[in-house]
């Protein structure tokens, strides 16, 4: 079984997901999602430890050797990714047993099960492929099931949101494969490795350029950075409350990384960023992410489209990082993507506990619930210093790597607009914190404390948030160690 | 010179943007999906002029046949007309444009069309049409073996994504018993299915006279 | 048909944009998804021209015995790879699309309209 | 056990009592005794150090790796010592005090308060013994948080406005300014550990290494240099025993404690000659300073008063670390802990007035002397440490920083040491003068019922007053600290 | 009903021939265009022919809705577990020549395997899709 381990990874949610589908009860889907979720960590820990032991683990899929077949390639960076993916999945699933049981109609539930299932295998599948088309095929798994799981929000514009996800998802993975394709009839290869062998051969034609803009742009929706994020807000503020947390600390991460794959791997960091000036484009946007976006959030009233507005600005500290094009600033990239999961997934379930018991999570029916939801709102607080970045949490770590990337290449502005915007992040997430604790409730209504169900998973990532920012070691060096691959400064 | 194939291929490009002008254009959604079926058609033909025989096989019927039945379905119940647009489309405009003029400049420097000796037809493809014999065995149609064996994992993905479709259309459309219309005080009230019948009661006393929200069909079919 | 040139890549260009302008700038949900269909329709076309090999024939080995006259020659044949791509593109395509007109009919359902402009003041 | 964890258990041992309060949350009087208790043993624990560092040991605790090459350390050395002994004498003084102000004046949620000021307490030991700028950062941004539930302690609508303001500013510039500065040391420096001549040296141009100085002073908002100082003054709605040991010891003095560390032991003295911008930070401090003086002047509050008087002196330590000399880095040291005890008795004894006779504003105060005269002496005598008069303590560090300024060659500063010193002579002998001199105001009713503070809190007022004199005679302590910190022998 | 009569025998005449030449597609995927996704794709056509012409009632007699839904998942089911076989017998995911003795000949069964995977699960949801499209009733009418 070992040798195929990198399969595994995806074709056990794949065989699960059917199984799930023909279930038909709530309750055995939902186990069958656990089964699939618990494994996929397993697995995903497993590589990743054999990664760092003994380098990229190669794997042909049907048996036919790369280029000729589709191959799974694992590095640092992918096996890095797709940790998180499992993790956050693993954490998400016994939370979703609950919350999903009340927000979903229990016989659809299993479907939506089966939706779960089918979207962490699409992500993982994107995580660990090698082919640029395979990137697509399990982008459009991951997408549809998406899909069909925001529609589910208990508000109607659930479906609207959902809609408009689905139109600029679809334009995204409509460049992506343009791209895909002007690259292919230049290089007559889609294998990635292949590909960036042979790309430099053609790499002072106009097509190969053309490519490269279409699928930044591609990804760049699929991410949501600014401007083309227009779909993220409403998408993450009327899905369902555990659909939020899986997709916020899943979804954009895994198109990051895809950034990074195409950016790096493909197109080779002299092209990308001497040839094509990428960062001339991406830092603007990346600042102007992290200000305009979280000015936005300190307006909002409705917390879960605050949190999703500080999720497309976190996205703007992750491009931020890449558009540095070192292995500093990819580094930064990269463990922020780890640390971003975390403490928006603690964040968006946290207000998912809130939205369990009081069925909204407006600003002002949050009066006083720091007295009648203890333990949910220490976990808001929490994550909430995380992601304002106090020392000894995760996003301390983040803004450190970030800031020491900016400041290596000189760009003091830079550092200083990273500092602005984990600051207006303290006022958003304060925001929340003075209602919680310094409003008297509404005593009409008796609200009593989220079920441990959704608790404990909850805080099993805000405990996380803070062990990885306690001893940040162990990531940051799997960070370094991704980026430094990445770049190619280790063989 | 011009070849018999290639004044067909013109014929065809032009029809097709005619077609997909006049998608644009009307205002009949009716004559738009039966436009968008006849648009797949005519490139179905087109892909047969290209030699894509698998591919126009598929698009004849997915885009003429499954799309229109399916996009027709829709029509039936969300009607047949569209609405003026309200806004100038200056930004769509040059967005299109803009793209557009982009793929076109990366063009200037492709192969020109259909030439043998272009990059993508000499590094795998090759491998596939030569070797395919002895690799997969007697499948003379190499669009088969690439799909089912070379690139069989792309198919299954894509037999995931199918799937997924259908996980996601049943999510959004099954429903079990439908909402029941219910006659009171003159007026009548939507009654959503499991709603139990203390509730209605309570409902009904409440009712001030207004026309409930739209009902959305909970419960599945299974 | 090299005699064509690049103008085939530049007719499919045009087409794929008229699919992207009614995508983008249309307010009517169903007409959006029309567009991105023949958006999509479009790109299919830009990779199967990319396939298309000058006096080649469908990537369908002929037996040499069927060949027979010509054998001496080797026979072209156009590319399969996109091909095998774009079956998958088409699948996906309208997979895309059954979940977008699922959401349509209860979009209309929910807010009474398929109108973007409409939807948008009625969910104020 | 090994030196190392001697430190540990001290900065945890203020832990450990905000747990046993915790616990103890429905017995007030075996809660009080924890608190007193584990405050008498921290500060037991910091006098065994003390010897230590007395005898020229180091003792250091390497905790964990955050990030590579980052370390959660501790190391005590003689500056950090002076700090420690400051917080951990004073805490123990504080709760017994607290504990007469808050039953006499009779204030909520007791038990968070009593935690939160443990809490605090190992912050500030935290920040005394960090052996490096990340630790350091760490626990001054631990000891914003766990104070800002003391600062809205009475979560009214003011408490909320002062609470944001709080935060507000002490985040603003550490996280704005501060973070910034320490990662541009990390990346210049490739260390951020305390070196005695500093790390920064040679790093990078003078310019840049200026700019980072910049950064560093109005990083620590907690050192109140103005434009930043509106915080401390916000943060007086806090019950008055928070106003004393975080307003006039933790907090503060852990700011310019900060101050004088990154001074010393990150850019070293000589270095700081050669940077263009210590003069001109130098400066900055002896304008709010004056103005610092001037506002306080004005306040009629008398906490307030007691704030901007703060935020005056606090920049006389700043002033002394710019002055970039040994006497002027003695004189700032020994300020912190001359100012904590003359600043603290005066907050007492306001605390005091507030309980006893429910007064805060100063003109009100006339003729109370007489009834509290316990209290106003005690006042006087912490007013006379503040302005730097003989007998008491304060004299010696604005001696010494006079002398700094002198060595300098900067005797317009000198100016504006003493015209400072004139001002503070007004308008705090103000108080105890007209309390003592001036009849009572009509309306009030001084001598019905009104009587000296409750027990406790007299005991700690006493304390610290007799600490303020008895610092004028025996400094040797401070002074022998300090001395070792810039390299002389003990 | 009577105008329907001749729609109806027609239809009658017509489905069969219909599934016929889905099977001819199927299986002469080999040889010419055409595989499981066709062939799929034409199956569910002659059904929704069927339930235009019968009426959505009948044909949900002839192939219940939880039949295509079945249809759909065990295609997928099918053809992971044709990738599942490969592993088992030592090879990699979907490595058909594994299947048997003979590289080649595996390599035939495993295409077949997969191909009806692909048959029944676009089958399946084809139908399935109908029926939810169809199932559905305007409300406001």
């Amino acid at each position: 079984m070992s040798q195929n381990l990198p399969a595994l990874l995806v074709v056990v949610p794949l065989l699960l997901a059917p199984l799930a589908a023909l279930s038909g009860r709530a309750k055995i889907a939902w186990g069958i999602a656990t089964a699939a979720c618990w494994w996929t960590l397993y697995a995903a820990i497993s590589l990743l430890l054999r990664v760092q032991e003994s380098g990229v683990i190669r794997y042909s899929l049907g048996g036919w050797e790369p280029p000729y077949g589709i191959e799974y390639r694992i590095d640092l960076a992918s096996a890095f990714v797709a940790l998180i993916v499992a993790a956050i999945g693993a954490v998400t699933i016994p939370y979703a047993g609950t919350s999903i049981a009340k927000e979903v109609s229990e016989d659809r539930a299993p479907l939506f099960y089966t939706a779960w299932i089918l979207m962490l295998a699409g992500l993982l599948g994107i995580a660990i492929t090698g082919d640029v088309f395979n990137v697509f095929v399990f982008l459009e798994i991951s997408s549809l099931s998406a899909y069909s799981m925001i529609a589910l929000g208990q508000d109607r514009r659930a479906l609207t949101s959902t809609f408009q996800y689905l139109i600029m998802g679809s334009v995204g993975a409509t460049f992506i494969v343009i791209g895909i394709g002007l690259m292919y009839v230049m290089t007559g290869t889609l294998n990635m490795v292949d590909l960036a062998e042979r790309l430099p051969m053609v790499e002072s034609n106009r097509t190969i350029p053309v490519a490269f803009t279409f699928l930044t742009v591609g990804i760049t929706l699929k991410l949501a950075l600014f401007p083309l994020h227009l779909w993220l807000p409403n998408a993450y503020t009327y899905a369902p409350s555990a659909v939020t947390a899986f997709m916020a600390s899943t979804s954009t991460k895994v198109s990051v990384y895809l950034l990074l794959r195409f950016f790096f791997t493909i197109f080779g960091e002299v092209f990308s960023f001497e040839q094509m000036r990428l960062n001339m484009v991406l830092m603007p946007l990346a600042l102007i992410a992290i200000l305009a976006i979280s000015l936005v959030a300190i307006y909002e009233v409705n917390v879960k489209r605050m949190l999703a507005f500080s999720s497309v600005a976190q996205i703007g500290y992750m491009v931020l990082g890449i558009s540095f094009g070192t292995v500093l600033g990819v580094t930064a990239g990269i463990i922020h993507l780890f640390n971003h999961a975390l403490m928006k997934g603690a964040l968006f379930m946290a207000m998912g506990c809130v939205m369990y018991r009081i069925g909204s999570v407006q600003l002002d029916k949050m009066a006083g619930l720091g007295k009648a939801m203890p333990w949910t709102m220490a976990a808001f607080v929490g994550a909430g210093l995380s992601l304002i970045g106090v020392p000894l949490t995760v996003g301390f770590v983040s803004k450190w790597y970030l800031v020491q990337a900016a400041l290596a290449e000189g760009q003091w502005f830079v550092a200083g607009v990273v500092m602005v915007g984990s600051l207006m992040a303290l006022i958003y997430i304060w925001k929340v914190v003075e209602v919680a604790y310094f409003q008297e409730p509404d005593p009409d209504h008796e609200i009593i404390e989220a079920p441990l169900s959704m608790l404990i998973p909850t805080w099993v990532l805000v405990i996380a948030s803070f062990w990885f920012g306690i001893d940040a070691t162990t990531t940051a060096t799997v960070a370094t160690q991704a980026a430094e691959t990445l770049l190619g400064a280790m063989p | 010179m011009i070849s018999p194939t290639e004044v067909v291929d013109i014929v065809l490009l032009i029809l097709l943007a005619v077609t997909g002008v006049a998608v644009i254009r009307t205002r009949n959604l009716f004559a738009a999906v039966m436009l968008a079926g006849i648009y797949s058609l005519v490139s179905a033909g087109l892909f047969v002029v290209m030699d894509a025989v698998d591919v126009a096989f598929t698009e004849a019927a997915v885009g003429a046949g499954i799309s229109t039945v399916l996009m027709l379905g829709t029509l039936a119940l969300v009607g047949y007309q569209e609405h003026e647009p309200r806004h100038t489309p200056l930004l769509p405009l040059f967005v299109v444009v803009l793209t557009g003029g982009i793929l076109v400049y990366g063009t200037t420097d492709m192969p020109p069309f259909g030439h043998p000796e272009n990059p993508a037809h000499q590094h795998v493809a090759p491998h596939y049409l030569e070797e395919s014999e002895h690799e997969v065995g007697h499948i003379p149609n190499v669009v088969t073996s690439v799909l089912a064996s070379y690139r069989g994992y792309d198919t299954m993905g894509e037999t995931a994504v199918v799937f997924t479709a259908m996980v996601g259309v049943l999510l959004l459309l099954s429903r079990g018993p439908l909402p029941r219309r219910v006659h009171h005080n003159g007026r009548w009230i939507t009654v959503r299915p499991g709603t139990t019948r203390e509730e209605l009661e309570a409902r009904m006393l409440a009712e001030s006279g207004d026309e409930p929200e739209p009902v959305d069909g909970e419960g599945a079919r299974g | 048909m090299i005699a064509l040139g690049l103008f085939n890549y530049w007719a499919v260009i045009v087409l794929m944009m008229v699919g992207f302008y009614t995508l983008i700038a249309r307010g009517n949900l169903v007409k959006k998804l029309i567009g991105l269909n023949i958006f999509q329709t479009s790109v299919i076309l830009m990779y199967v021209s990319f396939g298309k090999v000058e006096g080649g024939t469908a990537p369908i080995l002929i037996e040499a015995a069927e060949h027979g006259a010509e054998a001496a020659e080797p026979i072209l044949y156009s590319n399969p790879i996109p091909h095998v791509l774009m079956l998958t593109a088409i699948v996906v395509g309208v997979a895309t699309l059954a979940l977008g007109l699922s959401l349509v009919v209860r979009i209309k359902e929910a807010f009474g309209t398929v109108e973007e402009d409409e939807i948008q003041s009625a969910s104020l | 056990m090994s030196e190392g964890w001697i430190i540990g258990l001290t900065v945890l041992l203020p832990v450990i009592g905000a747990m046993a309060v915790l616990l103890l949350r429905n017995a007030p009087n075996a809660r009080e005794a924890a608190t007193l208790v584990a405050g008498g043993a921290t500060f037991w624990n910091v006098w065994g150090l003390l010897r230590l560092v007395q005898d020229g040991a180091r003792p250091r605790l390497d905790l964990l790796e955050v990030v590579p090459g980052v370390h959660l350390a501790f190391e005590v050395e003689p500056l950090g010592m002076v700090f420690a002994l400051v917080a951990s004498f004073l805490w123990p003084v504080t709760s017994l005090y607290a504990i007469g102000y808050m039953r006499g004046h009779h204030e909520e949620n007791q038990t968070r308060f009593y935690f939160f000021f443990a809490i605090a307490i190992a912050g500030a030991l935290g920040v005394a013994f960090s052996a490096n700028l990340f630790t350091l950062f760490v626990f001054y941004e631990f000891l914003t948080f766990c104070t800002f539930p003391l600062v809205t302690h009475h979560q009214t609508e003011e408490a909320k406005r002062s609470g944001r303001i709080y935060l507000g500013i002490l985040l603003t510039t550490s996280v704005g300014l501060q973070l910034v500065a320490i990662i541009g040391t990390w990346v210049l420096a490739g260390t951020l550990d305390f070196r005695t001549g500093g790390i920064l040296a040679g790093t990078a141009s003078t310019g840049l290494l200026s700019g980072i100085l910049v950064l560093y002073v109005y990083g620590v908002g907690k050192a109140a240099l103005m434009p930043f100082h509106r915080w401390l003054p916000a943060a007086m709605v806090a019950p008055t025993p928070v106003s004393a040991l975080l307003h006039a010891v933790a907090v503060v003095k852990a700011g310019v404690f900060t101050v004088l560390k990154i001074a010393v032991y990150v850019f070293g003295i000589d270095l700081l000659q050669t940077l263009a911008t210590t003069s001109w930070l130098a400066w900055a401090a002896a304008a709010t300073i004056i103005l610092g003086s001037l506002v306080a002047f004005q306040k009629d509050n008398l906490k307030a008063r007691l704030a901007y008087s703060t935020i005056s002196q606090l920049s006389y330590i700043v002033l002394g670390a710019m002055l970039a000399n040994d006497l002027g880095i003695i004189g700032g040291g020994m300020h912190i802990a001359m100012h904590a005890f003359g600043k603290i008795t005066l907050f007492f004894a306001a605390g005091a007035i507030m309980v006893a006779a429910h007064e805060k504003k100063i003109s009100r105060m006339h003729g109370l002397g007489r009834t509290m005269p316990f209290t106003f002496g005690a006042f006087f005598v912490g007013s006379l440490s503040i302005i730097g008069l003989p007998p008491a303590g304060g004299s010696w560090s604005k001696w010494f920083l006079g002398m700094g300024t002198l060595e300098a060659d900067q005797y317009g500063l000198l100016a504006v040491l003493m015209l400072s010193s004139l001002l503070g002579l007004y308008y705090l002998i103000e108080v105890p003068v007209k309390a003592f001199f001036f009849a009572p105001p009509e309306d009030a009713h001084h001598g019905e019922g009104i009587k000296e503070a409750p027990l406790p809190s007299l005991i700690a007022i006493g304390i610290t007053a007799t600490a303020t004199v008895a610092f004028f005679v025996w400094p040797d302590l401070w002074y022998d600290l300090m001395t070792m910190v810039v390299g002389g022998a003990p | 009903m009577d105008d329907r009569v001749i729609l109806r025998v027609g239809a009658k005449i017509l489905i069969p021939f219909i599934l016929i030449f889905a099977l001819y597609v199927q299986f002469h995927g080999d040889y010419g265009p055409g595989g499981g996704f066709q062939a799929g794709v034409i199956f569910a056509a002659a059904f929704v022919l069927y339930a235009l012409v019968f009426g959505l009632g009948n044909a949900i007699k002839v192939l219940p809705p939880k039949a295509a839904y079945f249809c759909g998942a065990f295609g997928v089911l099918l053809f992971v577990g044709v990738g599942y076989a490969s592993m088992a017998l030592g090879g990699e995911f979907l490595n058909y020549s594994v299947l048997a003795h003979d590289p080649t000949h595996g390599q035939h069964y495993g295409i077949i395997g997969v191909e009806l995977g692909v048959l029944i699960t676009v089958f399946g949801v084809m139908v399935a899709l109908f029926y939810a499209f169809a199932g559905r009733r305007r409300l406001d009418r």
